[in-house]
């Protein structure tokens, strides 16, 4: 059981409640969350300084413009922020953070973390063909009962891990029917009840699993489960492999949104990728043809290796493909399979070390034995 | 320079079609087999050791350039697919930064390819040395995210439009008025002086232009544009004294059209965004992938300003900011990052909408880009990728150009003593 | 390009021109692009061969040399010495392996020429992308910190002051003397350990280049090979501190010893008369050997290797003192029984096996027991429970002395991590090779010698710091600079994103990071040129010179040709 | 010469154990496949997982890691960098469907030549089973 904050408000208004509360009772000085946009639903996330601005914040809207682990980063970047802001954000948002603090792009301190559990986001695209705004009040719907929005990310459908793992507060949604009327804020740790003592409404205990949320997850271990299938399904293997990646452009529009990608400049658009038109010529000698730019599965696997033990399956990569590769599915699917290697789940906990780097002496024992 | 006049955004039609000379091969068996027929045959003929050409990837419908010697592979080749991959400017590029190719290759490309191609000629992105560029009449390309939805519908929607030249509303909104669809040194009013024996080079842009308008599908022109050109229809046997005025003329054509159309395109947009707040709002969707900056053809840099860490700030310079405002928006300097592009690259913009389909969001780039373009290649009399070489617009001056933008200096003369006391 | 690159094949008499047809080899490579010339030779290493090599170099104007003959493990640094000679860059160089890579590994003739062409080839684009690397020359320090002032250390002073060479001795305790100066003989030349040690502290006392330190500790080490800074901190004077500067380090911080309370079964601390070692060294010492009542004992049992089961090693002085405790009970009490129960005896000096006859004449009773050797209170004396030969049996003594095992010494571990050298299983400091490489640690210019290292006799000892000295000697000359490995690691700055990944990896912490811009920073003086980091960088912004990604990856293409 | 299947194939050798070793090999003139071209590097921890990625995908039939058994780093650790990485990298090869057994790790330390000769002839026999690495005929790469 843990403490949690009970407003008698709709969960948005209930929200903007606390962060207006925060923002003037307390010594938050920013709030960063998302903010609408236009009437297509279109959104960005914004550092709201003032609480005029908070009318326009819809923390809980979903979409997901950027990463937001990506945004806390380059605010924390360059130094800890000595004036103590709040941000909202996704479970996969604060894990992608956790990621890059571990990789020293940015810091926790004087950051008030909300999260929430998370129903999913739609894909980007829906902006532009409608279907956000027209699937909005369907998306609430499902929420409440607990169950998967036909229309969020792929990534989303398929995420068990919509309960936030370092979140000072929690903002309870999946399975609260009354969502409507009560807002209803976990209290994780000291922190998170330092900011809420005050704040109107009232403080009672509560859980943050309930059988709602255990439905959903089953219901997304499911889909993950499919999802898989599905791309294994086209075989997998070289041909497959070339297959899924044969329309990539090259344009790195998935290492550009990925927050897990954090290098400013990528080796990948570096010229040390780069080839003299000698080698070009040797490798047609050899092949007959070859695709231009090169490079291209050397690419998705090189980053693959830097990533993708980090990858927090938030579908930002897939979401900005030009050219719709499920590039998400396939980086969760190496994803899973490398953490579960090395038994370790990104953004769990900003302690644990990136497995790469630090090894165990008597760990793979067996390998290279033989 | 060359002593162009800019008559792309005023046509009068009045201007004398010059009756160039090239050869008309017959397409019997469609246009495409009839291109790949030729380029097979000047494979076999030694023309060329390698072709770049655009490619269907097998057991998908995925196009790809592929770098090709082996003839086998020019089955799978398509030099005019439904979609524009990577741009051919880029793609060339990437094979020829570091040097020059001691193998003859021939890259078949659309007219704005090869247009991005001879910018990034000057831009020293590229080298020449041993690559013939040839060029070929574009209906236009249709959106990528729709290609991909529905490659079957929208291959259709792309014959259709070849059938009625660009008049689809299928296709990019960029493509459906494009008015440089053809021979990328194409102008009407005045052609290009004859060029000298030693900088003949400098006044290419494609060495061999395709022609397909004006031939109803049945047969094919072939534009010699330089020596190169030239020497390789000679080495084909396939002498260029056809003449071209079919071709020619509906070229000119649906020039004229496209030109009335993009004005009338271009003053709509204006009125659409003149001002600072409609500026903004077009690029209010923007998440700052930067995607339409890694597939735009100019932009070349390997890491872009707007990528680098110059423009990170304190948190506490973020929260002043944010202050001020009320609110400050994350990813910051979004319209910055735009606006900084444009001038970066917009003179040398091709239009080729690489940037509008790599959009996530499907904000229109190009056509905003198009249109400041037209603006500032105007005013410098510049048209990227005409030739080879026209200096780029910023990298020379005239003394006496642009004398309105001055502020008149008045009262030169005062002293310095004088100019302090008015303090 | 205007790459004038030679190749040179070895012949190396019949090694390779026996296995490998070279005028093919030469044949093949002449045709290649940027080769200016290649030629074959007999020897290469011999002087001719270096002669010709140099003159080559000048006649044809290389830009770059490529020598196919032995491994670089070979000749590298020859080859590298003869471009030096002739005026080019040595790293503009590069030694092809054909002799054991090829010739010798390849039976077919023709197959190993085909891939003796291979691997020049390789050579030959990969030498074309080699940039040239300058020496550096760092001045050094040439003072040396000693830390402990055990037999060991203060050997190690007087080895290094009696050549001039300053000395710093850092002591944890009041005195100098160590364990060595609690013994009451020493073995075989059966002098005091006291008087010895004393005749040595007094003459690094009176020595002026050795300045010593008691009852100090050293808190923190930074540098490399002779540029140390150490901070030391005085344990009295309200832990005042001094920063000193040295070029080298001699860590001879002893050792420590097993508690027999620790395993049960010796009854030590219970049982009155039960000793250890260094208890009864102290009754030898006073010159009175008695129990607890005042009475001399009349019946004694030594119990070796206690503690040997729990560390899994034999401390190698317990067998011969255990002896010379017998024998000085027997010599000095002439009515006693000595039992003396070992385990496996350890007797390795040529001295060793006459002295242990000799304690057999006396009558010392030596019986071979198992590890389960049991002391318990029986009445006023003490049983001794044991097994020989399978068969258990026990006797009845008045006193127990226990051989306690040697174990690291206390703060063994926080200086390894302070001086970032290893430990091994044991808990004693690693050396680099047990055998070739005994003092040395990983770190250049840290020494390890004495029972640092684990269990060492004297002698042993006193080798081990003198040849520390020696290495010290040779290798910090005063105003000799030093020259750093030359192909280490890079950091690009523009590529750097900050991240510290490869902090984690650096072994020799060569990495930092500069918080003010931003980025991590090679010290090129500590990087020993490993490419770790260079592996775990995902930008790419670390670079190994002389193993540069596009060098490698000329090699990777031509082995795929 | 016979017209056997020669399988290409790249090992990358730590200068200090293997590349010993191998050359020892050769001194005690302990016959190896030709098939496998030696690429030197200072440490197995030098050894990128593009490298290997890159080899990989332009076409080497087999890649091999090779550095001191775990304990006898020269540098001290780097093997088990390298060992992590090579978990890694296997792992996203067998996930991808990719043949991972092209690529293997094997410990070999300086006084080691009939390892590395039987190791070196094990790994040739597995890969001339498993035939031609089909990413060298791939153009769409």
């Amino acid at each position: 059981m843990s403490k949690a904050l009970k407003i008698k408000n709709g969960v948005d208004k209930g929200l903007n409640d606390l962060l207006a509360y925060l923002l003037q009772n307390k010594d938050i000085k920013g709030i960063f969350a998302l903010k609408k946009m236009n009437e297509n639903g279109a959104a960005s996330y914004s550092l709201m300084a003032k609480v005029d601005e908070l009318k326009n914040a819809a923390p809980l809207h979903p979409l997901m413009p950027v990463n937001a682990g990506k945004v806390l980063s380059s605010f924390s970047l360059m130094e800890a922020t000595k004036e103590p802001v709040a941000a909202v954000l996704r479970p996969c948002e604060l894990r992608a953070f956790i990621e890059l603090i571990k990789r020293n792009q940015g810091s926790l301190d004087n950051i008030l973390l909300i999260s929430l559990t998370c129903g999913g986001v739609y894909p980007l695209q829906s902006v532009a063909d409608g279907n956000t705004k027209k699937h909005l009040p369907r998306y609430w719907e499902s929420l409440k009962k607990a169950e998967i929005d036909p229309d969020i990310r792929m990534t989303c459908q398929s995420c068990e891990h919509f309960i936030p793992d370092m979140a000072d507060m929690t903002i309870a949604t999946v399975g609260k029917k009354d969502l409507d009327k009560e807002c209803t804020i976990l209290l994780n740790t000291p922190k998170g009840e330092d900011y809420a003592k005050d704040a109107p409404g009232n403080i009672v205990s509560e859980e943050i699993e309930t059988p709602e949320t255990e439905k959903l997850k089953k219901k997304r271990e499911e889909q993950r489960k499919k999802m898989l299938e599905d791309l294994e399904k086209d075989g997998l293997g070289l041909k497959a492999l070339v297959k899924t990646f044969s329309a990539c452009l090259a344009c790195h529009g998935c290492s550009h949104a990925c927050p897990i990608c954090y290098c400013t400049l990528c080796d990948f658009d570096s010229k040390t990728l780069e080839y003299s038109p000698q080698s070009f010529i040797s490798e047609l000698k050899q092949k007959g043809g070859l695709k231009v730019p090169p490079d291209n599965i050397f690419f998705h696997l090189g980053r693959m290796t830097h990533m993708a033990v980090s990858c927090v399956n938030c579908g930002m990569c897939s979401d900005v493909c030009p050219v719709n590769i499920p590039v998400a599915t396939v980086f969760s699917k190496v994803g899973l399979s490398l953490q579960e290697e090395f038994n370790y789940l990104p953004g769990r906990d900003v302690e644990e070390s990136v497995p790469y780097g630090i090894y165990k002496e008597e760990e793979f024992a067996e390998i290279g034995e033989q | 320079m060359n002593g162009e006049k800019e008559t792309s955004m005023n046509p009068t039609g009045k201007e004398k079609i010059p009756n160039r000379k090239g050869k008309i091969l017959p397409a019997k068996d469609g246009i495409n087999k009839a291109i790949i027929d030729f380029l097979k045959k000047s494979l076999e003929k030694k023309c060329f050791d390698a072709f770049l050409i655009p490619a269907k990837v097998p057991d998908t419908e995925s196009y790809a350039w592929l770098l090709l010697q082996d003839q086998s592979l020019l089955e799978l080749a398509n030099p005019l697919p439904p979609v524009m991959m990577v741009q051919g400017g880029k793609a060339l590029s990437s094979v020829t930064k570091h040097g020059e190719m001691d193998q003859r290759v021939a890259a078949v490309m659309r007219p704005c390819e090869v247009r991005a191609a001879v910018e990034l000629f000057k831009l020293k992105q590229n080298n020449l040395e041993n690559i013939t560029l040839i060029s070929i009449d574009c209906p236009g390309a249709m959106p990528l995210s729709d290609y991909t939805d529905n490659p079957e519908k929208m291959t259709k929607a792309f014959e259709d439009a070849f059938d009625k030249w660009g008049e689809s509303d299928f296709l990019r909104p960029i493509c459906q008025i494009c008015h440089r669809f053809s021979l990328p040194s194409l102008s009407f009013s005045s052609p290009p002086e004859p060029p000298s024996e030693q900088n003949e080079e400098d006044f290419v842009a494609s060495d061999l232009h395709i022609g397909l308008l004006g031939g109803d599908k049945e047969k094919i022109f072939l534009l010699p544009c330089s020596s190169k050109g030239t020497e390789l229809l000679e080495k084909l046997e396939l002498s260029p004294q056809d003449s071209l005025k079919n071709w020619e003329s509906k070229v000119k054509e649906i020039s004229d059209k496209k030109i009335k159309k993009r004005n009338t395109f271009n003053k709509e947009w204006l009125t659409k965004i003149a001002g600072n707040e409609k500026f903004i709002t077009v690029f209010d969707e923007c998440i700052n992938c930067h995607n339409c900056m890694n597939v735009c053809p100019i932009c070349y840099c390997q890491q872009c300003y707007f990528d680098s860490q110059a423009l990170n700030l304190a948190p506490e310079a973020y929260l002043q900011r944010a202050e001020k405002r009320g609110a400050l928006r994350f990813p910051i300097d979004t319209l910055l990052f735009h606006l900084g592009r444009m001038s970066h690259m917009v003179l040398s913009c091709v239009s080729c909408g690489a940037c509008e389909d790599a959009c996530p969001m499907s904000i229109p780039v190009a056509q905003i880009f198009a249109m400041v373009g037209d603006q500032t290649q105007k005013d410098f009399n510049y048209i990227p990728g005409r030739n080879r070489g026209e200096a780029l617009p910023l990298q020379v001056f005239l003394e006496d150009e642009f004398s309105e933008v001055e502020t008149p200096r008045k009262g030169e003369e005062t002293s310095t003593e004088e100019a302090e006391k008015n303090v | 390009m205007n790459d004038n690159i030679g190749v040179y094949v070895c012949e190396c008499g019949p090694n390779i021109k026996d296995r490998i047809e070279i005028d093919k080899v030469i044949e093949e490579i002449s045709s290649l692009e940027n080769v200016k010339t290649a030629k074959k030779f007999s020897l290469l290493c011999s002087n001719d061969g270096k002669k010709f090599l140099a003159e080559e170099i000048k006649k044809e104007e290389l830009t770059h040399l490529v020598v196919a003959a032995c491994s670089p493990r070979e000749h590298e640094q020859t080859f590298m010495n003869v471009c030096e000679e002739a005026g080019l860059n040595p790293y503009l160089f590069q030694l092809i392996n054909i002799r054991e890579q090829c010739a010798w590994m390849i039976s077919d003739k023709e197959e190993a020429t085909s891939r003796a062409i291979k691997y020049i080839r390789a050579g030959i684009s990969r030498v074309a992308l080699h940039k040239t690397l300058q020496k550096k020359e760092i001045e050094i320090n040439p003072d040396v910190l000693v830390i402990g002032g055990g037999i060991s250390g203060l050997e190690t002073c007087l080895s290094l002051a009696g050549a001039d060479r300053k000395v710093y001795l850092v002591e944890k305790t009041e005195s100098l003397g160590g364990m060595a100066s609690k013994l009451s003989q020493l073995l075989p030349q059966q002098g005091s350990g006291l008087s010895l040690i004393k005749e040595k502290t007094k003459l690094a006392e009176n020595n002026k280049n050795i300045k010593i330190f008691t009852s100090s500790e050293v808190n923190d080490v930074r540098g490399f090979l002779g540029n140390f800074e150490v901070t030391v901190k005085f344990n009295e004077k309200d832990s005042e501190e001094k920063e000193i500067r040295v070029g080298a380090i001699a860590v001879a911080t002893g050792f420590g010893l097993f508690d027999p309370k620790e395993s049960t079964q010796y009854g030590y601390g219970e049982i009155d008369n039960v000793l250890t070692a260094m208890e009864f060294e102290e009754m030898m010492n006073s010159g009175k050997v008695s129990l607890k009542n005042g009475k001399p004992p009349k019946s004694v049992a030594l119990i070796h290797c206690v503690g040997r089961k729990e560390r899994g090693y034999c401390s190698k002085v317990c067998c011969l003192y255990s002896i010379r405790f017998a024998r000085y009970l027997k010599d000095k009490l002439s009515d006693v029984s000595v039992t003396d129960f070992y385990i496996d005896l350890c007797l390795p000096h040529k001295a060793d096996q006459e002295y242990f006859e000799e304690a057999k004449n006396k009558g010392i009773r030596f019986i071979r027991s198992d590890e389960e050797t049991k002391v318990k209170k029986s009445g006023d004396k003490i049983a001794v429970e044991y097994k020989t030969e399978g068969k258990t049996d026990n006797i009845t003594v008045d006193m127990v002395v226990l051989a306690p095992a040697m174990i690291p010494a206390e703060d063994t571990s926080k200086l390894a991590e302070m001086l970032n050298i290893p430990l091994d299983v044991t808990g004693f400091f690693k050396e680099v090779h047990a055998i070739l490489d005994p003092v040395s640690t990983p770190i250049e210019g840290v020494y390890v010698v004495g029972c640092a290292l684990g269990p060492n006799n004297i002698p042993e000892s006193i080798i081990q710091s003198q040849a520390a000295a020696g290495k010290i000697f040779s290798s910090l000359i005063p105003g000799r600079k030093i020259e750093p490995e030359v192909k280490v690691s890079e950091i690009r700055e523009d590529f750097c994103t900050g991240c510290q990944t490869c902090l984690s990896v650096c072994f020799y912490g060569a990495i930092s990071f500069d918080p003010f811009k931003g980025i991590s920073v090679v010290n090129e003086a500590i990087c020993r040129g490993c490419g770790s980091c260079v592996g775990i960088c995902p930008s790419g912004a670390i670079r190994s010179k002389h193993f540069t990604y596009p060098q490698l990856y000329q090699e990777v293409l031509e082995a795929l040709r | 010469m016979s017209n056997e299947y020669i399988p290409r194939i790249i090992g990358f050798l730590c200068n200090w154990c293997s590349y010993t070793g191998a050359d020892l090999a050769g001194t005690a003139r302990l016959k190896i496949p030709p098939s496998l071209k030696v690429i030197r590097v200072m440490c197995s921890g030098r050894i990128d997982p593009l490298f290997v990625l890159k080899g990989f995908l332009k076409g080497a039939d087999g890649i091999m890691m090779m550095g001191c058994h775990p304990g006898d780093c020269h540098y001290q650790k780097g093997n088990y960098n390298a060992r992590r990485r090579y978990v890694m990298l296997q792992n996203i090869l067998k996930t991808l469907g990719l043949e991972k057994e092209r690529i293997e790790l094997r410990w070999v330390s300086a006084s080691e030549a009939p390892r590395y000769a039987q190791v070196t002839r094990e790994f040739t026999e597995k890969i001339k089973k498993l035939g031609s690495n089909p990413t060298r005929e791939e153009i769409f790469l």
